[in-house]
């Protein structure tokens, strides 16, 4: 009866990954401005992307992971100074809808420049599983777990002892306290959306050797991401990361055990359910958002 | 006094529908037409939720799917006439909004955007994989043409002028809503929920009365649609559709019946005339809409209201000397959203 | 004090606690009704989580709350509205989105005496409803002074005049019971005497019962009947304006805190 | 120099002024952004270099051809309306189109009210069963391409079969096409499981259809599923024999799944082995003429879709030869005229009662190895 439920647990946190670390840039930036931008998919696109390309452009792979990543981040904190500085402090729905149409925007860039297919990437060490009791594992899993919890340690640690860590947290607490303490609100989220475009990045370029990229990849990890981030509880770095887990898991037993057709309808029951049993999320504070 | 303006307003814009037609200069665009009037029927509803109420729902496409699929199938499957499926598949629409109310609208921003969201895709994955019912991914073919009352509405004109009926119908009962105590209520909650309730303002129930009823604004649409096309397939009811409702009714301009027509009209028009474009047209289409936001945040029809407030300023009076020129009306505009 | 009027609010044994935190500990407050009764306390002693629990915005841990005799635990704002028993906000919840008349009429809804069909449909009896309450409303902004912006944004009246208009509004449901949480809160002396006429009004000319929550001692102490103080969510001392201002452990309080 | 010019200008002008005189209108619903792009592309890039290629030889009856061709965003909807717009607006003679089945299905009950033939490039059956007389298509049927995978299976003496397939037209049309003929040709069905289109992982699909231990897994979906799908088959380690359907039958299949392609089966038109087939197939020169043509000038490798837009329009283009006239209504009675007519596809037959004019023999089957394709004997 059990059959395969290691390989599902397997697969469910390799996929839970991918939705855990789009989550951490949204969480990234919510809070520190308490937008909701739907954009983060394509700064995980553009992670994956650039990625190939640099690699065909005759980069060796980790310089073109490297200068990948980079390229994202910049790009967030342009999209900051571009588009999200400028309006001030709008209506959350308009800045959603300004994040709507940048989304659009950089998915058609991307397409126009490196077309609409669907791209590979090599594995960082090799491609032959591993077993790992009834499971088959790929070694791009363990890169993907391992990076994936090493960005967390890292986020914590940030938080907690930098000095830009701090005033970032105090932007989300209060930000009109925070920039009477003389903190820049308007640097903080220019550097959160740099953050988000940096992790969101990272985790498209280690993915990408699992899941294959292409230009519109970004739809559905930005859907998939925001959920995480409800499941976790909205502005919990933390609960954003288990969100994505719990998510890849719930869709992959899912498909294993009660229909594959029906494995995604299945993960948002499961989150609907959970909504209504406890409105802000696993692990959300009862205060409710800011919207 | 503000009566007549609003009577006017509905006056002038019957004429504006009644007239539409007349101004294209083939019957291709008749077919945009109506696509438009049922956008605009379905923005308007999401707007009585969204705008007025202050509720978001990113799974409004579900509604309309759930109407057009329950009428497609109560007359192409089940073989009843159009005038049993029509009424069927509104209340389906209005029912599932009913029994799905309660839970969901406990919810507050973005677990609320969440939810609906999450609602939406799991309609849409039935669509999806009920192939018995739903004719899955392919599509529901073989929907029988509208025919009410004796009457077939074969031509398009026809067609066009029953959905700009049913969208001024929809206008008038949007609008005689929202000037009556139901409306302020509803207002209220978009504010505070806390001073509405100690107005004596029973939220749940006026939560659940403008869900229920954007649903049947979206079910109207969806018979009509589907008995339009006479075909549906579900990826015209997914995800990127109810975003695109959403970005319809704020680009349009929230809390404004106006601009749920300004926005939906727009919006669905406007890829006919990027096509000049070619490729580049999905790099304009974004690029405009985050330029309407940024320059226009209180949407077409706030956006308009300024500009010509502006040039009336600007043409009663000589330019004061503190106004910079070249200033943009709608920078400075803020959105009381 | 001649003789006692009838016990319009009986507030009697509540307790309340956020988490870890105990905000109210066996509470009784009573109104009556033609009375001023205030609330008074430092910071965080539990004033504005009292109003919660009269209104209902607050579910108390235990007691009971009675307005005119009946029991109202457990019922839902807008039931305890309709019976009776409304507030105001000490941060503004003004309907920014409306006119001030409108807000008002929002406060008028239990009272315009038609349904949604009507509405629908401009019935007769609609707009003669609408007209009654349209006129209704009127009179309540003319109450506090408002009566010329009625047409107004309600978003870009003055502070202070937002203040009255959530009176307004509020005594636009018709209460019994009325609960104003810091009404003088960034009033200038001028607006806070206008105020003070104003509620004294309110119990004369509309006979509505009080409860006033404020840090204005000028103001509480014109226009109080009785006074209540709390200290850390437990009743420090109760009674007229002039025992609580010789009450030696109410002082020493005051002190204490500031 | 200057008079060799002078020649060129005049007989320029001399050609551009016959062409003005009066073109044959024919429009295109085609794909060319959305999901559906990878077949639309292709598509798109073999139309207009066909007609190029046609109006280079003098056009068709003396006269120019135009191609009026709209991008259905592979919406339903957009479809519907640039249908409108080909008949009511443009009026032209006939029409290609649509990419996706679902769009094809959503436009093909205007034709024959307008009376205009119309040229389908995608593969449902319910496109030309019952027969649309307005209505053909050029992609070669599901029900051929599952066929020709089963006549395989059952050579190799396999019983038990496990069907994976992607949750789209595409996925659904082949699904509904093996449920129907693995019973009932004699095999068990064992496990029926789907993906998303847009699914990143298949490993929970593959272990649940281990779990039935079946003879032999046919996939059936179009890049980039299937591709995952071969990879997490190779991960899990998995022996049974995979057999892929038309729908990734070309070189970015291969480039996407990398090493675990290898020995992996599928139906495929000829177009991909064109250089292995023997010199007496009909269609050889054509495919080797064709897929030097598309690869110089747009420098991407060839697909069987692109396919799909060369034998649309050259069978329209046979056709109006064939009626000498542009009248919709000629073209059609032409179009189901042509018999043994070799296109990229196969060799088309149509008549009244088969608008697809295709069969098996549409398809060989192939095996992957060395990262190329292998006719299977």
């Amino acid at each position: 009866m059990l059959f395969g439920a290691p390989q599902y647990l397997v697969s469910g946190l390799t996929v839970g990954a991918t939705y855990g670390l789009t989550a951490l840039g949204f969480t990234m930036i919510y809070n520190t401005t308490g937008i909701i931008n739907f954009a983060q998919g394509e700064f995980v696109m553009l992670g994956g992307m650039l990625s190939v390309v640099l690699l065909k452009a005759g980069l060796p792979l980790p310089l073109a992971i490297l200068a990948a990543v980079l390229c994202s981040a910049l790009a967030g904190c342009l999209m900051e100074r571009a588009v999200i500085r400028p309006v001030g402090r709008a209506a959350p729905v308009n800045l959603v809808i300004i994040t709507i149409g940048v989304s659009i925007l950089v998915r058609g860039v991307v397409m126009l420049i490196w077309g609409k297919d669907t791209f590979a990437l090599p594995a960082f060490s090799g491609a032959k599983p591993l077993r790992f009791l009834e499971a088959s594992v790929q070694p791009q899993s363990l890169w993907v777990l391992a990076i994936t919890l090493l960005v967390l340690g890292a986020l914590k640690l940030f938080f907690s002892r930098t000095i830009h860590g701090k005033a970032m947290l105090a932007c989300a607490c209060e930000r009109k306290a925070a920039a009477l303490m003389g903190i820049s609100v308007e640097r903080m989220a220019m550097f959160s959306f740099g953050m988000s475009g940096f992790l969101g990045a990272v985790g498209g370029a280690i993915l990408t050797p699992i899941t294959l990229t292409s230009y519109d990849v970004g739809v559905m990890l930005g859907l998939k991401g925001f959920a995480a981030c409800i499941l976790g509880g909205l502005g919990n770095p933390f609960g954003a990361a288990a969100g994505g887990l719990i998510l890849g898991v719930l869709e992959s037993f899912g498909a294993g055990f009660i229909s594959s057709a029906y494995k995604d309808a299945f993960a948002f029951i499961v989150l609907l359910l959970l909504l209504f049993v406890k409105p802000t999320g696993l692990f959300g504070g009862p205060k409710s958002d800011r919207v | 006094m503000a009566v007549s303006a609003r009577s006017l307003q509905l006056a002038v814009f019957a004429g504006l529908l009644a007239a539409a037609p007349l101004a294209l200069p083939n019957d291709y665009y008749i077919n945009i037409l109506i696509l438009c009037c049922f956008n605009a029927l379905i923005v308007m509803g999401l707007n009585l939720l969204m705008g007025y109420a202050g509720q978001v729902s990113l799974g409004h496409a579900a509604f309309f799917g759930l109407a057009a699929y329950t009428t497609a199938f109560v007359t192409a499957t089940a073989g009843l006439p159009v005038w049993a499926g029509v009424p069927a598949g509104i209340a389906v629409s209005a029912l599932v909004a009913w029994l799905i109310a309660v839970p969901t609208l406990k919810l507050q921003g973005n677990y609320l955007a969440m939810a609906t969201l999450g609602f939406g895709i799991i309609v849409s994955i039935v669509f999806n994989e009920a192939v018995n019912i739903t004719g899955g991914p392919s599509g529901f073919v073989g929907i029988p043409r509208l025919k009410l009352l004796g009457y077939a509405f074969t031509s398009d004109t026809a067609y066009y002028y029953l959905a700009a009926g049913v969208l001024w119908l929809a206008t008038l009962v949007s609008r005689r809503i929202i000037d009556s105590r139901t409306g302020r209520a509803l207002r209220a909650i978009h504010v505070s929920e806390q001073a509405a309730q100690a107005m004596g303002v029973d939220i749940a129930r006026h939560k659940r009365f403008v869900f229920v009823l954007s649903a049947v604004y979206a079910g109207v649409a969806g018979t009509l649609y589907a008995h339009h096309l006479t075909f549906v397939a579900p990826s015209s009811f997914g995800f990127n559709f109810s975003v695109q409702l959403i970005t319809m009714v704020v680009l349009g301009g929230m809390a404004s019946l106006w601009g749920a027509v300004a926005g939906a009209f727009f919006l669905t028009s406007l890829p006919e005339f990027l096509r000049v474009f070619e490729e580049m047209d999905i790099l304009i289409y974004g690029a405009m809409l985050v330029a309407c936001m940024m320059f226009m945040p209180s949407g077409l029809v706030g956006g308009l209201g300024k500009l010509a407030a502006w040039l009336k300023r600007k043409l009663t009076a000589n330019p004061t000397p503190g106004q910079k020129p070249g200033q943009k009306p709608g920078l400075k505009a803020d959105s009381r959203g | 004090m001649a003789e006692l009027l009838p016990e319009l609010l009986a507030v009697r044994g509540v307790s309340v606690r956020f988490g870890g935190v105990q905000a109210l500990t066996e509470v009784d407050l009573t109104a009556r009704a033609g009375d001023i009764t205030s609330v008074i306390g430092p910071n965080g002693a539990g004033k504005t989580t009292l109003l919660g629990v009269i209104n209902g915005a607050v579910t108390p841990l235990g007691g009971s709350v009675r307005l005119d005799g009946a029991d109202l635990s457990g019922r839902p704002i807008f039931e305890r509205a309709a019976a009776g028993v409304v507030r105001t906000f000490q941060n503004l919840e003004i309907f920014s989105n409306m006119t001030v008349l409108e807000n008002v009429m929002t406060g008028g809804h239990l009272h315009a005496g038609y349904t949604l069909l009507d509405s629908l449909l401009r019935t007769p009896r609609f707009r003669r409803e609408e007209k009654r309450l349209a006129a209704l409303c009127r009179e309540k902004l003319d109450f506090v002074g408002l009566a010329h912006k009625a047409h107004l944004p309600a978003a870009d009246l003055p502070y202070g005049e937002q203040r009255l208009l959530e009176i307004a509004r509020a005594i636009a449901v018709e209460p019994k019971l009325l609960l104003l949480d810091e009404p003088a809160a960034g009033m200038n002396n001028k607006e806070t005497q206008q105020l003070g006429a104003i509620i004294r009004r309110i119990r004369g000319e509309l006979s509505i019962g009080v409860v006033l929550v404020e840090h204005d001692m000028e103001l509480v102490m014109d226009v109080s009947d009785r006074i209540t103080v709390l200290n850390f969510g437990r009743i420090l001392a109760e009674g007229t304006p002039r025992e609580i201002q010789d009450n030696p452990e109410v002082v020493a309080a005051y002190l204490g805190e500031d | 120099m200057l008079r060799i010019l002078g020649l060129v200008a005049a007989a320029v002008l001399w050609a551009a002024q016959g062409f003005a005189a009066d073109p044959i209108k024919i429009g295109a619903v085609v794909s060319v952004s959305g999901p559906a792009s990878f077949l639309g592309e292709p598509e798109k890039n073999t139309l207009e270099m066909v007609k190029e290629e046609i109006n280079a030889k003098g056009g068709l009856l003396g006269r120019p051809v135009e191609l009026v061709l709209y991008d259905d965003e592979s919406d339903v909807n957009k479809a519907v309306l640039a249908a409108e717009k080909l008949l009511k607006k443009d009026g032209v003679c006939a029409v290609v189109g649509a990419t996706t089945s679902g769009s094809t299905l959503a436009i093909m009950n205007k034709f024959p009210a307008a009376k205009v033939p119309l040229v389908s490039m995608s593969a449902a059956e319910k496109i030309v069963t019952p027969v649309n007389p307005f209505v053909f298509k050029v992609a070669p049927s599901d029900r051929h391409a599952a066929g020709r995978i089963l006549k395989h299976v059952k050579a190799q003496g396999y019983k038990n079969i496990a069907i994976l397939s992607v949750s789209d037209g595409f996925g659904q049309a082949g699904r509904e096409v093996l449920k129907e003929l693995v019973p009932a040709q004699g095999f068990t069905l064992v496990a029926d499981e789907v993906f998303g289109p847009k699914d990143t992982d298949m490993t929970a699909q593959l272990t649940k259809i281990a779990d039935a231990k079946p003879d032999a897994i046919i996939c059936w979906g179009t890049n980039p599923g299937p591709a995952v799908v071969a990879r997490n088959r190779a991960q899990l380690g998995m022996k049974t024999p995979l057999y892929m359907s038309h729908g990734v039958a070309s070189k970015k299949f291969i480039e996407l799944a990398g090493e675990s392609a290898e020995g992996l089966m599928l139906p495929a038109g000829h177009l991909i082995v064109a250089s292995q087939l023997p010199d007496s197939q009909p269609q050889k020169a054509l495919l080797m003429a064709y897929t030097a043509g598309y690869q110089e000038r747009f420098k991407s490798p060839v697909s069987t879709f692109g396919g799909h837009g060369w034998d649309s329009l050259k069978l329209l283009a046979k056709a109006i030869e064939t009626a000498k006239s542009d009248k919709p209504e000629d073209i059609r009675d032409a179009l189901e005229k042509v018999a043994a007519f070799p296109g990229i596809g196969g060799v088309f037959t149509f008549t009244p009662t088969d608008h697809n004019g295709l069969d098996e023999n549409a398809f060989e089957m192939v095996v992957i190895q060395g990262g190329d394709w292998k006719i299977l004997q």
